[in-house]
């Protein structure tokens, strides 16, 4: 039942709650699943110097993204007993309040799903050469930095 | 041999383009960063890696692809 | 911005992708999160005995489980930084492959979702007086336990 | 005094009622059960626990209250 296939990870502009009410709806015929984690990144209007950002445009060297997007794939599944396992991101401009980052992972048993998705949002992080321009209201803009 | 250079976010807006061709007779990593810098000075106290056949690589690794690219600091999700 | 005041936990039936795909829409205007995280619990269709649970009857001790979602609540936030927090939880009938446990938790930095989802999670399981009824294919059952 | 029982359950399956009305004359909780045992012998080997006031109490707790309720593992999720 695992759907280990590669799939496109990149999604042009943000991620749509009727996207993953779907996505969480074609899991209803896994009767072996129990639990379902679901991380969502949204864009945050941060305030700096007086000014809020408006929207992240994201960028990817997408070659090596997807590659590792399907390392860190490979090596999930072999550490926790997963059922499914969706990994989402925006690239392009995703406005403030939007998300840009869906990750899903479902297993038969709740601690599995939450040891499995903070392995692999962290892995993201890390791993994948995404890069945001954060766009002020004035269209000034400043690179985003993870911490 | 001739070498494509990608540069991305922060680094493609010091260096004003996100690729370019140079013609390097060298064999390391850093030795292409000294021609980079001579270039683009700004590069040099700029936060970044070097990915070479997708993967990060020292800067004292040989080049043996066509592709070298300087990613700075990575900020998914 | 904080949501704190008592909504009612309990669901008649499943709970739909539909509702938790709403749900998530409804913060897209909260532009101080930068993080929800989402714990969905899915009936399994277990076999036992060569009999597979086709459903479980949700029956719950109202006013006690209303209480100790009450306080479940609270200590999540008390405990951390939290914009926002949802916990629905299914009486009556839940057929397997459907979702009877939703909890919803999103904060500016997403460690802070990790822990209270995990935290808020755990106290439900051993805190609230909930109690499953497993129907089998054959219309006998047997009562859940949890582990 | 007039207390009001409440099971839920496996124990509801045992007494076979949801709630009932006991004239009971002593104190403690686990005095209660001894009554009840009585009345329900199957009870006795069960794993159950008991609120009063909607808070769990050991079985040593003096009843305060109206209303007593037995609660077998709690399964939610």
């Amino acid at each position: 039942m695992s759907d280990k296939k590669i799939k496109s990870v990149f999604i042009q502009g943000a991620i749509s709650s009727e996207f993953i009410g779907k996505s969480i709806a074609k899991h209803q015929t896994k009767t072996s699943i129990g639990a379902h984690n679901i991380f969502l990144g949204q864009v945050r209007a941060d305030v700096v110097d007086g000014k809020a950002i408006k929207a992240i445009e994201y960028s990817a060297y997408e070659d090596m993204a997807n590659a590792k997007f399907y390392e860190i794939r490979e090596s999930a599944f072999e550490k926790f007993e997963l059922i499914c396992m969706h990994i989402y991101h925006s690239l392009g401009t995703v406005n403030a309040g939007d998300i840009c980052l869906f990750v899903f992972v479902s297993s038969p048993h709740r601690k599995t799903v939450f040891d499995a998705l903070e392995f692999i949002v962290e892995e993201i992080k890390a791993k994948v050469p995404v890069f945001g321009k954060e766009i002020f209201e004035d269209n000034s803009h400043q690179w985003k930095v993870n911490n | 041999m001739i070498l494509s250079i990608k540069y991305f976010g922060l680094l493609a807006e010091i260096t004003n383009k996100e690729e370019e061709l140079i013609d390097f007779s060298r064999s390391y990593i850093w030795e292409l960063l000294e021609v980079l810098y001579i270039k683009y000075p700004n590069l040099k106290n700029k936060d970044f890696q070097v990915a070479q056949n997708q993967e990060l690589v020292p800067f004292e690794t040989e080049i043996n692809g066509k592709e070298i690219v300087l990613l700075p600091p990575f900020s998914g999700g």
